[in-house]
């Protein structure tokens, strides 16, 4: 019971703030409910006791991506941007790929039923230790795609720097 | 709403990564510019790429009212441009008018203005350090400064019963004599007060963000110094050997030893620097003249009314914060035909624009505080 | 109604932590802000408040009350719902922060699984607080505050998050309880273990709570008051409640990561069981103090006041002194743990706020360029080699069977050899990076 | 919801109710603002601000931001690592050497990085 409550309200604020970033014409404002959003999600990973992911998505998206978001919004002048055309010429476009995507979705659910435990979370003593069980398969099965991780923050590094010193 | 709206492809250039030209006011109003200096400044980021001083918010027209009042009656004025020096402000004055008139004190008096003058000195200098320290982010050493800087008042109160804008001197001499424990109390000061001047260097001159903020901050070469005619311990920190105690010397500065520290870079440490060594040799100008004060009168021979012979002087004396200079012009009636002050303050005021170019904005209250500005005197 | 009594039974004892914290924080950052205050007068040879009550006992009461009942100014072009929502965000984020720590073995509201990370992750945003203020109030000061804070912040979060990977690496655990327990096991606090890791999170916490000498954001000689230029009145008192909630909170990092969060100082050596006396004692004597004041007070209320602040003291040190007297079993004596793992706790918390205080009263302010230096180049390759050295001192100590005693002060000697580099390197690109004035 | 988030929930609830709240409430108390004029104005040390003061500030903070990200990644790679180096649900410790191993081969490529950052400037901030 009360985990459907906190469930559809997570659910819910997501969605809602979704909209709602992509609505609001002050960017700003935009920001904020991608926070929300995101802190939103972040509450769904909760409730699945994926109680690492939850604090991952905080500090990274939430904390980190987002101050890179506000920084970039802070660097373009906003009431150039406030007054210009949104670009809604595509409108009926998207409408048709909201509708494509959510029909494939609903099909994919309902014919899926079976291979997606969906409603059935997994019994919360096996997940226990999250932290240590991300870790350990981090650590023992996906070692190279990790490393390869580093390889890919080490190219990031250097495309940003890159780019950014081109510009100045 | 609508006619607002641009294209987007017009501004295209707007969204590219980079900064716009800010203009930025630091003052009237602000916390750190010495009082109503407002400095305009055009920024890159944080990288200032110029400046403007903007001044007059605290104009009184001294230099008009003197066309006013009698030699006597403009005395008590002059003391209220340097509100933090205004014995030195006295001094000059006293000084330029006594040139006018071609009297000269008697030798007791020139000791006791000289000792007083050095007491504002190492005040100003106490002032200048708690506030420019204060300024750089470090809370504590203003307490210090202001602790020792009010026996110094204390003394001033002592001697003329005013502490701040004191009018300690009259023209041709003194109106009081020294009082009785004036030796003591001097002594009292001065004796330990090397041990403090250690302690604040002991809190700022090893620290290593203090040398960081300071080191290579608004440097003022030498010949620039000359250019803008800085004086005082901002040319002296450039390196130029230029006191005009020693090389114009007046009150009784000629019987002491002292010596006139210089720097080597011209930054915003070797000022410190400077002018934390002056105020040990502005002690050691004390303790010696205490030692010894001549007896005799206190007044010259100057009439009741002060009628100098047509003519014109300019006396400059070594104030806390350089070279003050008073022009006077006499018509050969009581009220000076023009009095034109040469105010330290401002004429070192002109040098910030070329310190502060390619710096930061932290950098700005550094080299304001550097240049131990006053308002009352940049404005007159 | 079944289910809520249900739910009251099960969580009663967090959900009155949960009101306490809300309760008593803004009362704790008050008196922080007094003992700030107070400290300050110390060192710089003067008194500090001392109207409002018995040397200005009652000065937090005084100013709360102001500053709830001044006058709301919201600038005409701030963006309103920003400007009115930013400070809240800041003081829920601090709060939220200090849900999962433990303040002694008994007050703690959750004790989770990624509990450190949890205090890090919330606590971090905070910063979106500062930035959207900033950026709402439409004014210059504000926004470069509030720009230079978030880049002030997020540098140092690198070098505070490496540090407490550090001592992570030695507990194997995140939450607060478990770590603390650790500590207990090996008989030793992790200062000890990793002291470079312990400055680093030291220097990166005073960064990242905004204290000088890093207090650039709100450094009132250049940028007036930072983000919170256009602040006044309550919002204003929000943000400096934030500002203190997040003293706290590093403060009960540093303190259950590195100190030994409520352990007593030799907590396994039975010979030093005396030290359990301490708190009584260290209390009796505040006591005694408040006693030897009070009829010096000026005024007669002000004389029962300072009596009554030294009877509530004493009260506190006897209900301290209380489990030690009771006979061994008994209920009172089992309430030692809590009572006094509570106060060490508290007593480290609060002398690592001191620290925060004597280096702000001594210390000038860095330049923002020299704090993104140090930040950038010195602190962060630290403590990149500090988690690195604890590493090898681990293997050194498990797989190669070397004794702590070596492998640990070895790994430490090498890591400050490093940091000895890097403080080189630093002072080099200092002088090659120098910012010089234009040619004229 | 694991159990242990329900508090949390709710001091969550309770942190952000309490400043709110407060603020809404002592607005009863508080005198009506009458401000008009200069006091609403942006303070501009008491003149006319100049510009837009919402422009472009420096890229530099661009660069700042998107380094932390990047270094904040790698931390949150770091945790999980720590934790597994001493913790103590058997079966889920590394082996030591390896473990050590596997996060220098990590960090030494990012350092490579940060060494190539160091050497370029691009750390300074002016």
């Amino acid at each position: 019971m009360l985990d459907q409550i906190v469930f559809y309200f997570f659910a819910a604020l997501a969605v809602i703030s979704a909209v709602l970033v992509v609505t609001r014409r002050n960017i700003v404002q935009s920001a904020i409910f991608l926070i929300t959003a995101l802190l939103a999600t972040a509450g769904i990973f909760l409730q699945l006791h994926a109680e690492f992911l939850f604090i991952v998505q905080v500090i990274l998206y939430a904390g980190g991506i987002m101050v890179l978001f506000v920084f970039v919004i802070m660097l373009i002048n906003l009431d150039v941007s406030l007054h210009q055309v949104q670009f809604n010429r595509q409108w009926w476009l998207g409408l048709v790929l909201a509708l494509a995507l959510g029909a494939q979705l609903t099909v994919a659910i309902a014919v899926g039923r079976s291979g997606l435990p969906l409603g059935e979370p997994a019994p919360a003593t096996m997940l226990e230790p999250s932290t240590e069980l991300v870790g350990k398969v981090l650590f023992s099965e996906y070692m190279l795609p990790f490393e390869i991780a580093s390889i890919l923050l080490l190219v990031a590094m250097i495309g940003a720097v890159v780019m950014a010193k081109k510009k100045v | 709403m609508a006619d607002q709206r641009v294209p987007f492809a017009t501004h295209a250039d707007s969204t590219v990564l980079g900064a716009d030209e800010i203009v930025l006011n630091m003052g009237p109003q602000h916390p750190s510019t010495h009082g109503v200096l407002r400095v305009k400044l055009r920024l890159d980021g944080e990288k200032v790429i110029g400046s403007e001083c903007v001044i007059g918010y605290l104009h009184r027209g001294v230099e008009k009212i003197a066309e006013h009042r009698t030699y006597t009656q403009f005395a008590p004025y002059v003391d209220r441009m340097d509100y933090v020096a205004a014995v030195s402000n006295g001094l000059g004055y006293c000084e330029a008018v006594e040139k006018l008139l071609g009297a000269e004190a008697p030798l007791r008096a020139r000791v006791i203005r000289t000792i007083l003058t050095e007491l504002q000195r190492i005040a100003s200098h106490l002032f200048w350090l708690g506030t420019h320290a204060l300024d750089i982010g470090a809370l504590t050493p203003l307490f210090y400064c202001l602790r020792e800087r009010e026996e110094i008042l204390k003394i001033f109160e002592k001697y003329c019963g005013a502490r701040l804008t004191t009018h300690a001197f009259r023209i041709g001499g003194l109106q009081y004599e020294a009082y009785d424990e004036f030796e003591k109390d001097v002594e009292r000061f001065c004796k330990p007060f090397d041990k403090r001047v250690d302690e604040y260097e002991s809190l700022l001159t090893g620290n290593r963000i203090w040398v960081g903020r300071t080191k290579g901050i608004g440097i003022l070469t030498a010949k620039e110094a000359i250019d803008y005619a800085a004086s005082g311990p901002v040319i002296r920190a450039s390196g130029v050997k230029w006191d005009i105690r020693k090389a114009m010397p007046y009150a009784a500065y000629d019987l002491y030893k002292f010596e006139i520290p210089t720097g080597k870079n011209g930054d915003t440490f070797d000022r410190y620097i400077v002018r934390m060594e002056e105020m040990r040799q502005s002690r050691l100008i004390c303790l010696q003249a205490i030692e010894n004060i001549p007896a005799g009168p206190i007044m010259g021979k100057v009439g009741k009314v002060l009628k100098p012979p047509p003519g014109e002087v300019y006396h400059a004396i070594e104030a806390p914060k350089g070279e003050l200079g008073y022009y006077i012009v006499s018509d050969g009636t009581t009220q000076p035909y023009r009095v034109r002050i040469r105010p330290p303050s401002l004429i070192n005021l002109e040098a910030f624009d070329k310190m502060i170019r390619g710096h930061l904005v932290a950098d700005v209250v550094a080299i304001i505080g550097t240049l131990d500005i006053v308002l009352g005197e940049v404005d007159r | 109604m079944h289910s809520l009594i249900d739910f009251l039974l099960t969580y009663w004892v967090q959900l009155v932590c949960a009101v306490i914290i809300v309760a008593v924080l803004p009362l704790v950052a008050g008196y922080i802000v007094l003992m700030e205050r107070k400290v300050m007068a110390d060192m710089q040879a003067r008194l500090g408040p001392m109207r409002v009550g018995p040397h200005g006992l009652l000065q937090p009461i005084a100013d709360a009350l102001k500053l709830l009942i001044k006058e709301d100014i919201i600038p005409d072009e701030a963006d309103k719902a920003i400007f009115w929502v930013a400070p809240l965000i800041s003081v829920t984020a601090g709060m939220l922060a200090m849900s999962t720590l433990a303040i002694g073995p008994w007050f703690q509201i959750a004790d989770l699984n990624i509990g450190l990370l949890f205090i890090v992750g919330i606590s971090a945003l905070g910063i979106f607080g500062i930035v959207l203020g900033g950026w709402s109030s439409n004014s210059h000061y504000s926004l470069l505050g509030a720009l230079r804070s978030a880049a002030q912040l997020v540098s140092y979060e690198t070098a505070a998050g490496m540090a407490i990977v550090g001592a992570l690496m030695l507990a194997g655990t995140l939450s607060t309880r478990e770590i603390i327990a650790t500590q207990n096991d090996y008989g030793v606090w992790f200062v000890f273990a990793a002291p470079v890791g312990f400055f680093i999170y030291v220097v990166a916490s005073i960064a990242e709570t905004n204290r000088a000498p890093f207090d650039l954001p709100e450094a009132e000689s250049e940028l007036v008051a930072g983000y919170m230029t256009e602040y006044s009145g309550f919002r204003w008192a929000l943000y400096f409640l934030a500002e203190y909630t997040n003293m706290v909170v590093v403060a009960s990092i540093a303190t259950t990561l590195f100190l030994g969060g409520w352990l007593r100082p030799f907590a396994g050596t039975r010979a030093f069981n005396f030290l359990d006396f301490l708190p009584s004692v260290l209390l009796l004597g505040v006591a005694g103090y408040c006693f030897y004041r009070a009829p010096k007070q000026p005024v007669k209320i002000q004389k029962m006041v300072l009596a009554a602040v030294g009877a509530m003291i004493i009260l506190v040190a006897l209900i301290l002194a209380a489990p030690l007297l009771a006979p061994a079993g008994s209920f009172v004596a089992s309430m030692k743990a809590g009572l006094h793992g509570a106060f060490w706790f508290l007593l480290k918390v609060g002398l690592y706020i001191y620290l925060f205080m004597w280096l702000r009263f001594t210390f000038p302010r860095y330049r923002f360029d020299q704090l993104m230096r140090l930040g950038w180049q010195f602190l962060i390759p630290l403590s990149i080699v500090n988690v690195m050295g604890i590493g090898v001192a681990l293997v050194l100590h498990r797989h190669f069977g070397w004794s702590h005693w070596t492998a640990f002060p070895l790994t430490t000697i090498l890591t400050l050899a490093v940091a000895g580099l890097l403080a080189a390197a630093g002072e080099k690109q200092e002088k090659t990076h120098a910012i010089v004035g234009e040619e004229a | 919801m694991p159990s242990q988030y329900i508090p949390i929930l709710i001091f969550a609830a309770l942190a952000a109710a309490f400043p709110a709240v407060t603020l809404v409430l002592f607005r009863f108390i508080r005198p009506t603002p009458v401000a008009v004029g200069a006091k609403l104005k942006p303070y501009e040390c008491g003149v006319e601000a100049e510009g837009d003061t919402r422009g472009r500030y420096s890229v530099r903070f661009y660069i700042v931001a998107i380094l932390f990200v990047i270094f904040d990644v790698e931390t949150t790679f770091l945790f999980p690592w720590a934790v597994l180096f001493s913790t103590r649900h058997e079966g889920f410790r590394l082996e030591p050497v390896y473990a050590l191993a596997s996060m220098f081969v990590f960090l030494g490529i990012l350092i490579i990085g940060y060494v190539w950052l160091y050497r370029k400037g691009a750390l300074e901030w002016v």
